[in-house]
């Protein structure tokens, strides 16, 4: 039914002849990452971490939990290049080993977060009216706690372990992911594609899926790697308090409460650790920081 | 094309503002007030006024994408108002609406296929390489090529978005389609595109238009019948020749002196209004245009002029007009 | 016409991004005159606004730079001056107001504060002194309860309020030139014609020079003396006012004109120029307006045509013309 | 009394000594600061069982008998002597006269059974609800009990009490010198009993004067003291500073003059510090690895032994308690009468480990839990970082050990009910009597109280319910030895380490005797 | 007034946050294996000492009525008794929160001070060698583990330099008279110099520990809000009237720059102040944290309760303290 009169409209078809290739929103954001210089160093890092977490058992020249008490606390050699710690372990292996411990309960911890906080911020925000305010409300109760007490006292009540110290990590992390999807929901809901949507008949649930939650995955992102970094810490405060991994796991954070006595007399086993957490975390950050300025809106035009 | 598509009588919106100790209702916000027009099928009803007036939440309240404090919605023979959730659903499949803003309109992440099928998915209409079909044949009425489809909203300039805009409007084949300001966001060169556009298309599909903009030029070029609104309210309702050649409202006529005119030869009286329209929050008693008008009388301070046909269905709310 | 308060000269304003380098502003030549009113007009993205902040040398840097030509301030050429000099030139002798009202106040401080420290900077007024100065600025560009309002922030003011405080504030240290981007854009058109309205009144009992820039022919054949047309970064055509909007040269001057819908004009269908505004820097050689001209040659493709004069104080940079 | 109950679950950071900062100029009033790791909780001493407390109210309040310096030999204090009956029933004991508390009020017998009274009779009104706690255990319990032990207390006139039991009961007179028993002025606790707590009034070397909760105690010296000379210092401060490494630099800088809790990691560096000195507190403890007997597969004796010989006592207690420990036999201290000398240890023997284990069912085997001490004791400084030790040699005999460690009294509480599996723990002796050692730890009555190894030997109970009851020390000891042969061949647990508590102090600090107890009065030290 | 109406507003928004608080403390604490009785007994307690003492506690009590006890008592302004101590929660506890204030004051005042100026440096200099630097030491600074950089600190500065001591809050020789148990006021009060020298003394390690991470934040937050003000409309109308740079920034970019980072210091002074627990730990700082956290290892209900309350209270008053000087800063905020 082509009418001659609807011929004007072709003349919107872009003259330019170089055929622009199809960038997705995504690949958008990769490309900006790409080009920049610190996140690839943090992404460095992390994929460094990774190897030698993955790798461990090949890499590492002695077992975690095996030592010689007489060869207690002796400094850096060839042997053991890292040194050796209270109970005649080697440091470098330990520390290989915990690197394994740190990025699962990092991640972990992380993923738990989001879901749980996902989940909340998205009822809250879309639903509103009192089970927002029920939500909102917890959410501020658990915020008005120093996080490290609650982390303390759900430890507590789970018993100390790596597994408990995870859930009580990703417990204290929840408002933080359910307050930033709720304002993103709350924000996107007055988006006008959300509005469009809306106007060509979808159902709630399928603007969810389809509109809200894809919108809100960049923050999500970008605050769920600077998430994994605080878990990391975290986690490695509550080792280091006697509340996260137990004795033998070599959880960096634990390692530095075992040897601080011994800082003076053998520093090694006290700088190493550190060492690997401050380096695993500033990765986690300096991705972080990349992942903000690529996937921040308003850095495109 | 005398049947009417859609009639609305006495619809009003009121956003509740809080505050106070308790965070209570402290007062409202009349975004629309008592405003009644129809729009008959085939026809552009151009609704115009300055921003703030309540352009937009009227359009929206048509669709109930806001949800209208009351009035009554007669929209080809249904009443919208006493739809459910669900079969109002249903009904937007003849109620199309769209946007001002072309780029927050379509979901970044989404490419222009994917924006282009949903409203078939949403309503279950045809297999998917049926849609895939449809989409590729409405990216060539809207004056986009087939290979568009995989590109995402960001990759286009302003002018091919609103055409994306349209073109999803479009897709469920609607009867009336809201343009809430689709031009007024574009530069003047591809603001005449969209409007060829939606002309053309509107003869090809039989469409019925309620067009919102605030550019009286626009509104004039476009439509049929054209509606002046001010702070919630409608003023005047003509034909648009009728407006423009022989305007009754003081209002209407401040407004159209106030367009600068491109012709340098152009000699026209100046009416250049005082002061700011006031806040919808407190609007003015009686006609709420006395606080600006030059032919203010006591009476417009008190007394709500009724909204009447002053003959010839030029329809105007002053009481300078009284039969 | 002896007296050019501002001599733009072939002036080049680039932006240096990581996409490559942009030509914002490729080319442009003005001349505003003492007292007169210039009108830049253009569709978005085609270099009004980097063209006055290039003038204002207020062109964010990185990523902007000025790589060439000249801006001659009374004689003065303010590409070669250093940042000292500018401040003294700035708010005092050229002022500038921008589109937005709503967000080129500090919403921070209030009006008077705002209007003050302009003329505390240039003049050696005391605190009282520049109130009093703020005050009676506001009482001329017609703020109703000037006394009050001197002491109120911008949020409890409206949008054409706003506009009329910022060329409160750009007039009051007397400048020869006036720079307006797009003054009322932003604001309804009742709220327009009051600030054109206060523009001309301004221009005419000032005698202040005011370089325009607007997208609205209308405002332009309302306001301006002369007008400067931008496509691309280029100046395509320049002349007085009458010239340019009765017997426009160049094709997209034309086709701008005839794709506006007339407020007296019938139903017909418009005219529209194809295509899309282009992108700077997307186009390299000929004329920047050949793809979407409907006149196109080939020559037109390959070479890019000279600003040339084709009738009285008229240019236009097109080789049909020729 | 013991060591302090509770703790903060506290690390610690220990360092070498820091340079000694300039001392002050010591003018004046002599004044002896001390430095410790916790506050006291109140100042009444029968309502307490925590070593923080008896620190101080030694000082202030006397018992009737003392132990002499350094040792758990009894000694004079209050009472000037005592007999005994021959059917050790009957305990007559003549009181110092001319004494007075602090208040002024006459030290005499009738303050004795006052005291006596308000400890045995619940409805004393100066009884407090919650609890004597020392008393039920030193004494069977309350007036009316079952087994309460004190038949009567009689002032027979101003200078002589009698006590009458209901049945034999050995260790009286030690059980007497223990601190909780110390005589506080009738009058004042007839007139605040709750105030008694903040303010002690006793027949003390020190007179209280002050207490700033969590931070000072101070008290000041005693004039009118029964033992002439005494005491030597005008002024005595308790300052609570909670890090053992941080009580080091304070004493370094000056800020204290003596400290207890020493790391052993820094017992070199006060060695080697010309301005300290080292003070050793003699050894009255046991830490020990216990076997819950009721547990699979602890059950069976032969396990049990085999990881007796898979813990290498020698190398841990070089490595942990770092020469101020010494590998135990028996779960009783070595120099304590009663100590069976006799017993050989067994030796560190993987492949014996292992044999046994083989023989006992589990050539490849087990899994097991096993529980280590969250908190630092006297007995066992490091206990996660022994365990780790241990963990690793058991590891070698197939043995897997998941070592398990929870907040301690949750520690204390599960293991009293009996939830572990194999666990640490240790004692440290009240007075000077064996009984306080085999019969709390190891007798079947002590289940769910302090046998946490829940071993129930009927023949050592015997043994040891006749030991309490002879008062013939000769055979006591004859009897106590038996025991221990029976504990050793039978492995309830295996006993680790007697450590030798360090405190450190100035130089010139004379006459500073640390007790075995943990505590003692500071009536004789001065400064040089 | 809309303040007002606001701040009374807010204050009343804090009751059900508080109740619901106090109800979580309340039966989290309870959750927690472990005995009050026994914990105050320890290894030598008898089951019939423990019954009594949980009888004396009212510990056998349903913990609903343990709880309207506990509110009736802090309604009458009554936070409790120590069951450790038995001594009043609202005295015991006032030397710690002065500790920890201090501690925080301190640390957050070099926080605020570096953080804020390095932040506007870097913006203002934006891709300069100093830019560079002061965000990598910040991005550091944010990744730092506080407890490693603590013990780093002792080992470095008090254990091997000898700089510095490296715990507690002042010399017990020489100990500080409390008057207001803030340290830095009672020595000037009481006009002691040389004990406020070493109470300064003393600051040191713990307040760079501490004030390290919101500093690194501070700095952060602060540099990327300057960023985005001084490409604001204002800027540029600040920099049309002929206005110096130094002014642009600091009078016409800072103030409104200051909007999120004052956010971000009141919630980081919150955060110290009930998060300063292994800073506490690791300097042996007598503060609430580790107040807190002793208690939570004696299983003392009442001071954990009150004492998480407190901090709660403080930690949320903070955050309104912000809001309303949010007004002073920014007079767009519309109260609602
Ligand atoms: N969600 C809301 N809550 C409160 N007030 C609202 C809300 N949405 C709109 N308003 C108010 O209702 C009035 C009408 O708004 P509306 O968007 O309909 O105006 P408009 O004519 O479309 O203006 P514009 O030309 O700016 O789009 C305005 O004063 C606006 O402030
Ligand atoms: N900071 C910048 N960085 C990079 N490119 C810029 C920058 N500012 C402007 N440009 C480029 O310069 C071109 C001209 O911009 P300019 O703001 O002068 O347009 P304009 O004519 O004022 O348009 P409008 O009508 O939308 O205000 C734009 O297309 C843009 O690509
Ligand atoms: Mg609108
Ligand atoms: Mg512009």
């Amino acid at each position: 039914m082509a009418q001659p009169q609807l011929q004007p409209r072709d003349q919107a078809v872009p003259l330019k002849v170089k055929q622009e290739e199809v960038v997705s929103p995504w690949k958008d954001a990769w490309r900006t990452l790409r080009k920049n210089k610190l996140a690839l160093v943090g992404f460095g890092i992390i994929l460094f971490f990774i190897a030698v977490a993955v790798l461990a058992p090949w890499i590492a020249p002695y077992p975690y939990d095996e030592g010689k008490l007489v060869m207690k606390n002796k400094p850096p050699s060839e042997e053991h290049w890292f040194g050796t710690d209270y109970n005649g372990r080697d440091v470098f292996s330990r520390v290989i080993y915990g690197a394994q411990i740190s990025l699962w309960v990092g991640t972990f911890s992380v993923i738990g977060s989001v879901l749980a906080g996902t989940l909340l911020g998205l009822m809250a925000g879309y639903y509103g009216r009192w089970i927002d305010t029920i939500i909102s409300r917890i959410f501020d109760i658990m915020l008005a706690f120093p996080s490290i007490l609650l982390a303390i006292a759900v430890v507590a009540i789970l018993g100390p372990s790596l597994q408990n110290a995870l859930i009580a990590i990703a417990i204290i992390n929840i408002p933080t992911f359910g307050r930033l999807v709720r304002a993103r929901v709350l924000s996107l809901k007055e988006e006008e594609f959300v509005m469009a949507a809306r106007a060509i008949g979808m159902k709630d649930s399928r603007i969810i899926m389809q509109h809200i939650l894809p919108n809100s995955l960049a923050p999500i992102i970008v605050t769920g790697t600077m998430g994994i970094a605080t878990a990391i810490i975290e986690a490695a405060a509550l080792g280091f308090l006697g509340l996260g991994a137990q004795a033998p796991e070599p959880e960096w954070g634990k390692m530095l409460a075992d040897s601080r006595q011994y800082i003076q007399k053998a520093p090694w086993t006290v700088i190493f650790p550190g060492l690997s957490i401050m380096l695993t975390v500033l990765g986690f950050n300096l991705i972080g920081d990349g992942l903000r300025d690529a996937l921040d809106p308003r850095m495109k035009s | 094309m005398a049947e009417d598509l859609l009639i609305v009588k006495n619809l009003k919106k009121y956003y509740p503002i809080t505050g106070g100790v308790l965070g209570g209702e402290v007062g409202v916000v009349k975004a629309v007030d008592d405003v009644s027009f129809t729009v008959k099928s085939g026809e552009t009803l151009g609704l115009v006024g300055e921003s703030g007036c309540g352009k937009s939440t009227t359009g929206r309240s048509l669709l109930r994408l806001i949800e209208p404090t009351s009035g009554a919605i007669n929209f080809d023979g249904i009443d919208v108002m006493s739809l459910s959730t669900d079969a109002m659903r249903k009904m937007r499949r003849d109620m199309q609406i769209v946007f001002q803003d072309p780029f927050a309109s379509l979901n970044p992440r989404h490419n222009i296929e994917k924006i282009l099928e949903e409203p078939l998915i949403v309503h279950g209409l045809g297999s998917s390489a049926e849609r895939k079909k449809r989409v590729q044949e409405m990216l060539e009425i809207v004056g986009l090529s087939s290979y568009h489809a995989s590109r995402y909203p960001h990759q286009f300039s302003g002018g091919q978005r609103q055409r994306i805009g349209i073109a999803r409007a479009l897709m469920l084949k609607p009867k009336l389609i809201v343009a809430d300001e689709p031009v007024s966001a574009l530069d003047v060169s591809i603001q005449s595109q969209v409007l060829n556009l939606m002309q053309d298309l509107q003869r090809e599909f039989g469409l019925t238009y309620l067009f919102i903009a605030h550019d009286l030029s626009v509104v004039r070029h476009i439509s049929d019948r054209v509606g002046v609104m001010y702070l919630g309210r409608i003023v005047e309702l003509t034909t648009s020749s009728q407006l423009y050649s022989n305007p009754l409202h003081p209002y209407t006529k401040a407004l159209l002196s106030a367009v600068p005119s491109p012709d340098p030869d152009a000699v026209r009286e100046r009416v250049i209004l005082q002061g700011d329209v006031p806040s919808p929050a407190k609007p003015p008693s009686g006609c709420t245009f006395h606080t600006r008008c030059p032919h203010v009388t006591e009476e417009c301070r008190t007394v709500r002029p009724e909204f009447m046909d002053a003959g010839d269905g030029h329809f105007v709310a002053c009481h300078l007009y009284k039969s | 016409m002896s007296h050019p308060v501002l001599q733009i000269e072939n002036l080049q304003t680039h932006f240096f991004t990581d996409r490559g380098q942009i030509p914002a502003v490729d080319g442009v030549t003005i001349t505003v005159q003492k007292g007169e009113v210039v009108g830049i007009v253009g569709e978005s993205g085609c270099g009004k606004s980097v063209t006055s902040l290039s003038v204002m040398k207020l062109v964010p840097n990185p990523p902007g730079k000025i790589v060439g030509g000249s801006i001659k301030f009374k004689g003065e050429d303010l590409v070669s001056v250093d940042e000292k000099r500018m401040r003294d030139i700035r708010g005092n002798e050229i002022a500038m107001i921008f589109q937005e009202p709503m967000t080129s106040l500090n919403p921070v401080f209030t009006i008077g504060d705002q209007i003050g420290e302009s003329v505390r900077l240039h003049t050696k007024a005391s605190k009282k002194e520049a109130r009093a100065r703020a005050i009676e600025m506001l009482k001329k560009v017609g703020i109703p309860r000037a006394e009050a309002i001197v002491d109120e922030y911008p949020h409890q003011l409206s949008g054409g309020m706003r506009q009329r405080v910022m060329i409160a504030m750009a007039m009051a240290c007397n400048p020869e030139l006036l720079i307006a981007d797009e003054p009322t854009t932003a604001l309804d058109v009742t709220i327009q014609a009051q600030i054109l309205d206060l523009m001309r009144q301004l221009n005419r009992e000032a005698d202040t020079a005011i370089l325009l820039i607007t997208h609205d022919l209308g405002v332009v054949a309302e306001m301006c003396h002369r007008v400067v047309v931008m496509y691309a970064g280029n100046v395509i055509e320049q002349g007085d006012v009458r010239t340019i909007l009765k017997s426009p040269k160049h094709p997209y001057t034309i086709g701008l004109l005839n794709s506006l819908p007339k407020l007296e004009g019938s139903q017909e269908r418009l005219y529209s120029i194809p295509g899309n505004v282009p992108i700077p820097g997307s186009l390299t050689v000929g004329c920047r307006f050949a793809p979407r001209c409907d006149k196109v040659s080939d020559r037109c493709r390959s070479e890019m045509p000279e600003l040339k004069v084709v009738g009285d104080n008229h240019l236009s940079r097109c080789w049909l013309t020729e | 009394a013991s060591t302090p109950t509770t703790q903060a679950p506290a690390e610690q950071p220990k360092t070498e000594t820091p340079a000694p900062a300039a001392e002050p100029a010591k003018t004046g009033p002599k004044q002896l600061i001390v430095g410790r790791g916790a506050d006291t909780k109140g100042l009444d001493p029968i309502t307490q069982t925590d070593g923080e407390t008896f620190k101080v109210t030694e000082n202030v309040m006397d018992t009737l008998i003392g132990f002499a310096d350094g040792s758990t030999e009894l000694a004079p204090s209050l009472a000037e002597k005592w007999e005994v009956s021959p059917d050790g029933l009957v305990y007559t004991l003549t009181l110092r006269s001319g004494v007075k508390f602090h208040d002024g009020t006459d030290f005499n017998a009738e303050a004795v059974k006052y005291n006596f009274e308000r400890w045995s009779d619940k409805s004393h009104p100066q009884h407090s609800p919650e609890g004597f706690e020392y008393y039920i255990s030193q004494f069977g319990g309350y007036k009316g009990d079952a087994n309460h032990v004190i038949k009567s207390v009689e002032a027979v006139d101003p200078t002589t009490v009698k006590f009458t039991l209901t049945r034999p009961l050995a260790p009286f007179l030690a059980n007497l010198a223990m601190s909780p028993f110390a005589i506080g002025s009738p009058e004042a606790l007839k007139k605040d009993v709750k105030k008694f707590n903040e303010h002690p009034i006793g027949t003390g070397p020190f007179k209280f004067v002050e207490w700033k909760r969590n931070d000072t105690i101070t008290l000041e010296k005693n004039p009118d003291y029964w033992s002439k000379g005494y005491p030597k210092l005008d002024k005595l401060v308790f300052k609570v500073i909670p890090e053992n490494t941080a009580r080091l630099t304070a004493l370094a800088s000056g800020e204290i003059d003596l400290m207890d809790g020493l790391n052993t990691d820094d017992m070199p560096a006060v060695k080697d510090n010309k301005d300290l000195q080292l003070f050793l507190r003699p050894t009255n403890n046991i830490g020990y690895i216990g076997f819950n007997v009721e547990k699979k597969p602890l059950d069976n004796p032969k396990v049990r032994e085999a990881i007796a010989y898979a813990i290498n006592k020698p190398e841990i207690v070089t490595a942990f308690f770092d020469g101020v420990g010494q590998p135990a036999v028996n779960p009783m201290p070595k120099t304590m009468w009663g100590h069976n000398n006799d017993i050989k240890d067994r030796e560190f023997n993987l492949d014996k480990a292992k044999q046994l284990l083989a023989e006992a069912g589990h050539p490849n085997g087990f899994k097991i839990k096993f529980w280590a001490m969250p908190v630092p004791r006297p007995y066992m400084p490091e206990g996660v970082k022994i365990a780790e030790a241990i963990q690793q040699d058991l590891k070698k005999i197939g043995i897997d050990a998941e070592i398990v460690t929870m907040e301690w009294a949750t520690y204390l509480e599960k293991t009293r009910l009996g939830e572990q599996e194999m666990f640490m723990l240790g004692w440290t002796g009240d007075n000077g009597d064996p009984d306080n050692f085999l019969a709390v730890l190891l007798d079947k009555n002590s289940i769910g109280s302090n046998n946490y190894t829940r071993w129930a030997n009927d023949e050592a109970s015997q043994l040891m319910m006749k030991a309490q009851s002879t008062p013939v020390q000769a055979e006591r000891e004859k009897l106590y030895k038996q025991v221990q042969e029976i504990i050793f061949k039978d492995v309830p647990m295996v006993p680790l380490a007697h450590s030798t508590p360090a405190l450190a102090g100035k130089a010139n600090i004379v006459d500073y005797n640390p007790h075995p107890k943990g505590t003692e009065s500071l009536e004789k030290v001065d400064f040089k | 007034m809309a303040l007002l109406a606001y701040s009374i507003r807010r204050i009343l928004m804090l009751i059900p946050v508080l109740v619901g608080m106090s109800i979580i403390v309340f039966s989290i604490i309870r959750a927690i294996p472990g005995d009050p009785a026994l914990t105050i007994l320890g290894e030598k307690a008898t089951p019939q000492a423990i019954a009594d003492i949980r009888e004396a506690l009212g510990l056998n009590n349903p913990w609903y009525i343990q709880y309207f006890d506990y509110m009736k008592n802090i309604l009458s302004g009554n936070l409790g008794e120590s069951l450790q101590t038995n001594a009043p929660i609202s005295d015991e506890i006032m030397p710690y929160l002065a500790a920890t204030t201090e501690l925080t004051i301190v640390s957050m005042l070099i926080a605020v001070f570096i953080g804020v100026n390095a932040g506007i440096l870097s913006a203002w200099k934006q891709n300069s060698w100093f830019d560079y630097c002061a965000m990598l030491i910040a991005l550091v600074g944010v990744s730092m583990p506080i407890f490693w950089l603590g013990l780093m600190e002792q080992w470095v500065f008090a254990q091997e330099l000898k700089w510095l001591p490296s715990v507690g809050r002042d010399n017990s020789r020489n100990p500080v008279e409390a008057i207001t148990h803030f340290n830095i006021l009672d020595t000037m009060i009481a006009g002691r110099w040389d004990q406020l020298w070493e109470v300064i003394k003393h600051l040191i390690l713990p307040g760079i520990a501490l004030g390290t991470i919101p500093m690194a934040i501070i700095a952060r937050i602060t540099r990327s809000s300057m960023l985005e003000v001084m490409r604001a409309d204002y800027v540029r109308t600040a920099r049309a009237k002929g206005l110096a740079q130094f002014w642009v920034v600091y009078k016409h970019a800072l103030k409104n720059a200051m909007i999120p980072v004052l956010t971000v210091i009141g919630l980081q002074t919150g955060l110290l102040l009930g998060g300063a627990v292994l800073t506490e730990t690791i300097f042996g700082w007598p503060g609430v944290g580790r107040y807190i956290v002793t208690a939570i290892g004696n299983r003392d209900y009442p001071v954990i309760q009150s004492g998480i309350l407190v901090i709660a209270t403080i930690f949320v008053l903070i955050n309104l303290l912000v809001d309303l000087l949010y007004a002073y800063i920014d007079p767009r905020i519309k109260y609602r």
